[in-house]
């Protein structure tokens, strides 16, 4: 299939379809892409993007199965407490690992204590098909905790991993859904690249009420979003 | 031409009808010929029992279910169908010591399941986003007694016929990925069937790429520029 | 084993803390049901039901068979509820698991032993030909609550049933294709509805129709089937906590409107159904 | 009402047809005058013993024996990783005997029965004395028999012995000596050894005996039947003389199955 | 230590069974590189076959194949039952197919394992849709007693192409049954002991089956290693007068073409069957 990247269309691709690239230099292939012998071709349906900096292409989709990557931030749950470490299930097909030090200021002697069920936030220092996950409470540009580490009260929602992107990738009707709510409830969130996102707020109610307009809007387009953002300021 | 039963003419396929994402697995799909449905699930890549496990790729489980009855030897069939024809094109090797569980379940047997079958994985392995290097579709046949072929055969005109084909094609080369023909046949016929199905399969893959296209402009609301 | 994760602990303190002041998650009242769903057809004896997220598919089918020895003149009626990997995939396909057991013991009760359907009504030659009725009940996702579901599914499937017709001259059975004749409904006695309630706080707090998070922290459960006419035909509390007595005469007070109000719901989705026709 | 899905399904329930005999079994004389059985055989003989090693290509060891109409394959896995990860330091011996559905009169169901399990405990019993198990640590040897034809069942799990010990020698496995079996039946007073069904089905009892001839060790007896101590100790020491008699058979076909494999 | 490494590194070798331990694809791509199989053979070749009928005396019909290491045994046992209430003048033919652990270290004990039950439904399909007897000539009594044929096939070695044995076991045990004269009396089936009656066969289908390796090299009666390695598998079924009675293709691609070819290999074949079982007919 010739995609013809200079239209501004919907680029939606399926697996097999061959992708023409113009320019095949120094070429980075994102998710849903991959190399054969001699072309480049898609493995995942989505929408083909591409940012001519840096060359960069990859399929956008709406995967709800989390494949771990570095550095992505992720909320998880611990499932089993160890002497040197935690097990968290992040949604992924194998469990992550939390090193017990991997926590600010954790040594030896002084080491979190977090229990099995427990909610942590926490962001993947390693990343391998081959390797569990590996989890780290630390940023490594502080080296401080920087809202990393357990999450304690609220309620997760479970949402599609690209509705997460969408939140990092500062998209404005989201962020403005964000503000008008927060104008109306008090409330705190974290968002999790791995589909979850966590919310509490000051009563059950509330956060309640918070979650069901976040989920609303997981399945909505710009206008309805917009939509939804108004009537809350009412 | 028209005198099949349904007023369709002898090499048309049913009205196909593709749902996406109705069940909260990681992924899954419903296709329709006609009145026949079947509905797909898919979820993983997830961990896998220590016994299936393979440590250079991910393992495909199939399980098929059947409408009515306890599960036997031709749901057991179906199950390694759908297992050999999917092994070829997902990207089993991206995620190794995982497990992707594949539930095939009828809805309604109008005929023509096997392929419905197909198509529904094909659907429902999308919608999850396994990896995979292409996408497969199916088409039923059958002579009759009067050696007419009819494509996309419903249960009653899959009676009292001479023979019975169904073909699964990939996309990117259209060629043969799995076939089952039985009863008694020629050469000729059988490449006829071949040939008419191969095409059919294409209509098939339009109406993959429509479904997957009507999905995600739902979405294009929120495409920003990066 | 594929194993399914429960939720946080953050999570489950926060739905029993919304239990304890009168929430749920979906905005729900402690005794209400989520919407129900019915789709019904296009072929005779099936139904598709949505319990909020929990959907459950149930199919009927029939054939002629030889009648048991010491019950000649009764036909059958067969339970399957297999569980699916499809809603369930944890379970191993093949193997009951505990939850398929206590499944099909409470629709076992509900449907057959409560004689929900006529059985002598489906002889057609004593000691030689009786219909056996087949009920195959299919999970395709798994939201809490799948028995009331189930119910549900299984009772407006087998009320939609239509079977060949027959004619009977000495041993001579014709069995006319529904093609050529119209078939013939199943002779129900009465619709059992289940209403499962789920019990939390040393059952100080009560809620109909759990959700799978809601049944992950209860500490005891309890299902009523009964039916319109406000006859209780079963009753299960398999094992949690115990009850007080005043309780179960509240959820029996509750459950009986509940039964009302789906059977209405089942008879309005036959009754569409029936002038579609 | 659904049966083993897992098979083709028949009719839930078969018979036999009821045969109209024109000769009665219990009028067949056993033997003539002349002290001679049905097919020629002295009371004391054995029937001719075909015996081959290797003809499971995919097995680690095997053999195959043919008794007349008694035909028995055997197949040996191993030794290999013991599956259960509990240190054992003894070697796991494994035996399952399995009859095909055609092998006997009446049709035998697919699945494992009681009687297999029993006699595939018997099997475990006659052979473990005679492997080197303490030397495989941590791991199993599985060995598989199928009866393709029984004729005689003392006889056939004397032959299933005979059979699976060549087997196990064929696979290489480290063994004391080889275990020959053989069986008798007691008939009107008689002893005939290696009786067939129809001899089988007039006795009033049997035994069988699995013997190691290089070391003069019995590894495993059975007897059934209400027989006088003195007929016992006679039909023990002509089973163990024809049972020296199938050693050498067994040495035979392993020296051939050893010279091929040379070639 | 350190030069003994080197040595090492720079002269490694395996053994030609280790190399097909830890490469067999490779392995295998080696050896049809230059145009011959790792068992000597061409790509055309079959191997060695060779049908043994009546060996079990106590089934009713009997047949032992082999072709090459792979072996199979069919015993018919003729059985009698009611028929189904809705088709009272018919009796049944049950073909199963046992894999059983002596056969290859891939099958565990327990039941039917994945490809068992696809062998034994792929038999059924087989002889049903292409007719293979008429299961009306099984009736001993309308309405009250039919026969029933219990097919069962047990592997004792499992060495590839097990499809292919087990039709010609099936059919040619088939053509071997005797069956004695059956009459219903009083709700019971008496029998002569005499067993002269052979069964009326509609049709005798042969299968031929094939693996393709690499999308090009086609390898007729893939043996076990074979199967495994390319996990690809068409089987071609014809019949007497030359009709196709099922195709069935598993695995990678393969072009019309390539079919073509099964097809008319399928037919050269199917005579070298015939031919094989004339003289086992002969040898009873």
């Amino acid at each position: 299939m010739e995609i013809d990247l200079e239209k501004p269309e919907l680029k939606v691709v399926l697996p097999g379809d061959p992708i023409n690239v113009t320019k095949k230099e120094n070429i980075k292939l994102g998710p849903g892409l991959t190399q054969t012998q001699d072309s480049i071709i898609c493995i995942k349906a989505g929408i083909l993007n591409h940012t001519s900096v840096k060359n960069k292409w990859w399929v956008e989709n709406n995967q709800r199965r989390y494949i771990p990557a570095e550095k992505e931030s992720v909320i998880g749950t611990v499932t089993y407490k160890g002497g040197e470490f935690y097990r968290l299930d992040i949604g992924s097909a194998h469990q992550a690992i939390l090193p017990i030090l991997a926590f600010e200021n954790a040594n030896k002697k002084n080491r979190p204590n977090l229990n099995i069920g427990s909610l942590i936030y926490a962001r993947i220092s390693l990343a391998n098909k081959d390797m569990e996950p590996e989890l780290t409470c630390v940023n490594p540009e502080s080296n401080k905790a920087d809202g990393y580490g357990e999450l304690k009260g609220g309620f997760v929602i479970k949402c599609s991993l690209r509705y997460c992107r969408r939140f990092f990738s500062g998209e404005i009707e989201l962020i403005s859904l964000l503000e008008l709510l927060q104008k109306k409830k008090d409330f705190e969130m974290a968002i999790g690249m791995n589909g979850r996102i966590w919310i509490t707020s000051t009563s059950i109610k509330d956060t309640i009420f918070c979650c069901n307009v976040i989920k609303g809007a997981e399945n909505l387009n710009c206008s309805d979003i917009n939509k939804v953002a108004n009537s809350l300021g009412i | 031409m028209a005198n099949r039963a349904d007023k369709r003419s002898f090499s048309t396929i049913r009205p196909i009808s593709i749902s996406q994402s109705l069940l909260s697995r990681d992924g899954s799909a419903s296709f329709s010929f006609g009145k026949t449905k079947v509905l797909c699930s898919v979820n993983g890549p997830a961990e896998v029992k220590l016994r299936d496990e393979k440590l250079d790729k991910a393992t495909i489980d199939v399980v098929v279910r059947p409408l009515v009855g306890t599960p036997g030897t031709k749901d057991k069939t179906h199950e390694y169908i759908l297992r050999s024809a999917f092994e070829s094109v997902i990207q089993s090797g991206l995620h190794p010591r995982t497990q992707i569980q594949i539930v095939s379940q009828v809805m309604m047997d109008d005929g023509s399941i096997i392929a419905a079958a197909i198509n529904a994985t094909t659907m429902a392995l999308i919608d999850a986003g396994i990896p995979m290097k292409d996408i497969v579709a199916a088409v039923s046949c059958v002579i009759n007694k009067e050696d007419q072929i009819l494509l996309d055969p419903t249960a009653q005109e899959m009676e009292n016929v001479k023979s019975i084909h169904t073909f699964a094609f990939d996309k990117s080369s259209s060629s043969l990925l799995f076939c089952e023909s039985l009863g008694l046949f020629t050469d000729d016929q059988y490449f006829n069937c071949y040939e008419l199905c191969n095409v059919a399969a294409g209509r098939i893959f339009e109406e993959i790429r429509g479904a997957i296209t009507n999905k995600l402009q739902e979405y294009q609301g929120y495409q920003t520029e990066l | 084993m594929v194993r399914e994760f429960e939720s946080s602990n953050n999570e489950k303190d926060f739905i029993l803390q919304g239990i304890k002041e009168g929430l749920r998650l979906d905005n729900r009242d402690k005794y209400d049901f989520r919407p129900i769903g019915i789709i019904l057809g296009p072929d005779y004896g099936r139904s598709e039901i949505t319990l909020g997220n929990t959907r459950v598919l149930a199919k009927v089918s029939c054939e002629v068979v030889r009648p048991y020895q010491d019950r000649p003149t009764e036909g059958m009626i067969t339970l399957s509820t297999e569980l699916s990997p499809m809603a369930f995939p944890s379970i191993e396909p093949g193997r009951p698991s505990e939850e398929e057991v206590l499944v099909s013991r409470i629709l076992e009760k509900a449907i057959k032993r409560g004689q929900a359907i006529d059985t002598e009504g489906l002889c057609i030659v004593a000691n030689e030909k009786v219909w056996s009725i087949r009920v195959d009940i299919h999970f395709l996702d798994h939201d809490g609550n799948i028995i009331d579901a189930a119910c549900i599914a299984a009772i407006s499937a087998l009320a939609h049933f239509r079977r060949p017709d027959i004619t009977v001259i000495g041993e001579e059975v014709t069995i006319h294709p529904i093609e050529q004749r119209n078939p013939v409904p199943l002779s129900i006695r009465h619709m059992p509805i289940c209403v499962t309630f789920a019990f939390f706080e040393n059952g100080e707090y009560v809620v109909v129709d759990p959700t799978l998070q809601e049944e992950q922290i209860r500490q005891g459960d309890m299902t009523m089937t009964l039916n319109i006419h406000k006859e209780i035909c079963a009753l299960s509390k398999a094992g949690g906590i115990p009850l007080e007595m005043e309780t179960i005469i509240v959820c029996s007070q509750i459950a009986t409107i509940k039964a009302k109000w789906i059977t209405e719901q089942i008879q309005a989705a036959l009754d569409a159904e029936k002038s579609k026709k | 009402m659904s049966g083993d899905r897992r098979r083709i399904q028949g009719p839930e329930v078969t018979v036999a047809p009821i045969i109209i005999k024109s000769t009665d079994r219990e009028k067949i004389q056993l033997k003539d005058i002349n002290g001679q059985r049905r097919d020629g055989r002295n009371l004391e003989d054995i029937r001719p013993i075909f015996l081959k090693t290797g003809l499971i290509s995919q097995a680690n060891g095997s053999a195959y024996i043919e008794l007349r109409r008694t035909k028995i394959a055997c197949g040996v896995y191993g030794p290999r990783q013991t599956k259960i990860p509990s240190f054992s330091g003894r070697g796991n011996l494994n035996c399952e005997i399995k009859f095909t559905p055609f092998s006997c009169l009446k049709r035998r169901q697919p699945y494992r029965d009681a009687q297999e399990k029993e006699l595939s405990q018997l099997v475990y019993e006659a052979l473990a004395p005679s492997i080197r198990l303490d030397l495989l640590p941590k791991s199993t040897i599985d060995i598989y028999i199928s009866v393709l034809e029984n004729d005689g069942m003392a006889s056939c799990f004397a032959a299933a012995i005979t059979c699976a010990s060549v087997a196990v020698a064929d696979a290489g496995i480290e063994m004391l000596d080889q275990v020959a079996a053989c069986s008798a039946s007691y008939i009107d007073g008689d002893i005939y050894m290696d009786s067939d069904l129809v001899e089988e089905q007039r006795e009033s009892g049997s035994l069988i005996l699995s013997y190691m001839p290089s070391l003069n060790e019995v590894t495993h007896i059975l007897q059934s039947g209400k027989v006088e101590v003195s007929l016992t100790t006679q039909a023990i020491e002509q089973c163990t003389d024809a049972c020296s008699k199938i050693y050498s058979v067994m040495n035979h076909s392993l020296l051939e199955s050893v010279k091929n494999k040379i070639q | 230590m350190g030069n003994e490494n080197n040595n090492l590194k720079s002269t490694i070798t395996f053994e030609a069974e280790t190399f097909r331990r830890i490469q067999p694809e490779e392995y295998l791509r080696k050896f049809i590189q230059q145009q011959v199989r790792p068992d000597g053979r061409s790509f055309n070749h079959f191997r060695k076959t060779t049908v043994n009928l009546s060996c079990i005396s106590t089934a009713d019909g009997s047949s032992m194949v082999r072709i090459g290491n792979t072996t199979v045994v069919c015993g018919i046992k003729a059985e009698v039952s009611e028929p189904n209430v809705n088709l009272p003048n018919e009796g049944y033919l049950v073909p199963n197919v046992d894999l059983s652990p002596i056969c290859s270290p891939r099958f565990k004990p327990g039941p039917p394992s994945e490809q068992a039950q696809v062998l034994s439904e792929n038999l059924n399909k087989l002889l049903k849709i292409s007719k293979v007897i008429d299961l009306k000539t099984l009736c001993i009594e309308e309405g009250k007693a039919v026969w029933v044929l219990f097919a069962d096939i047990v592997c004792v070695n499992y060495d590839g192409n097990v499809f292919d044995a087990c039709v010609i076991a099936l059919i040619s045990a088939l053509m071997n049954v005797r069956l004695p004269k059956a009459f219903y009396e009083d709700g019971l089936v008496k029998a002569t002991e005499e067993k002269s009656i052979t069964l009326s066969i509609i049709r005798t289908p042969y299968s031929a089956s094939f693996a393709m390796f690499d999308g090009q090299y086609l390898l007729v009666d893939p043996n076990e290693m074979e199967e495994s390695i390319t996990k690809d598998g068409t089987t071609v079924v014809v019949d007497e007068t030359g009709q196709l009675c099922n195709i069935w293709k598993i695995g990678s691609s393969c072009s019309p073409e390539q079919l073509k070819t099964c097809i008319s290999k399928a037919r050269d074949r199917y005579a070298d069957i015939t031919s094989i079982i004339e003289k086992a007919k002969q040898a009873i």
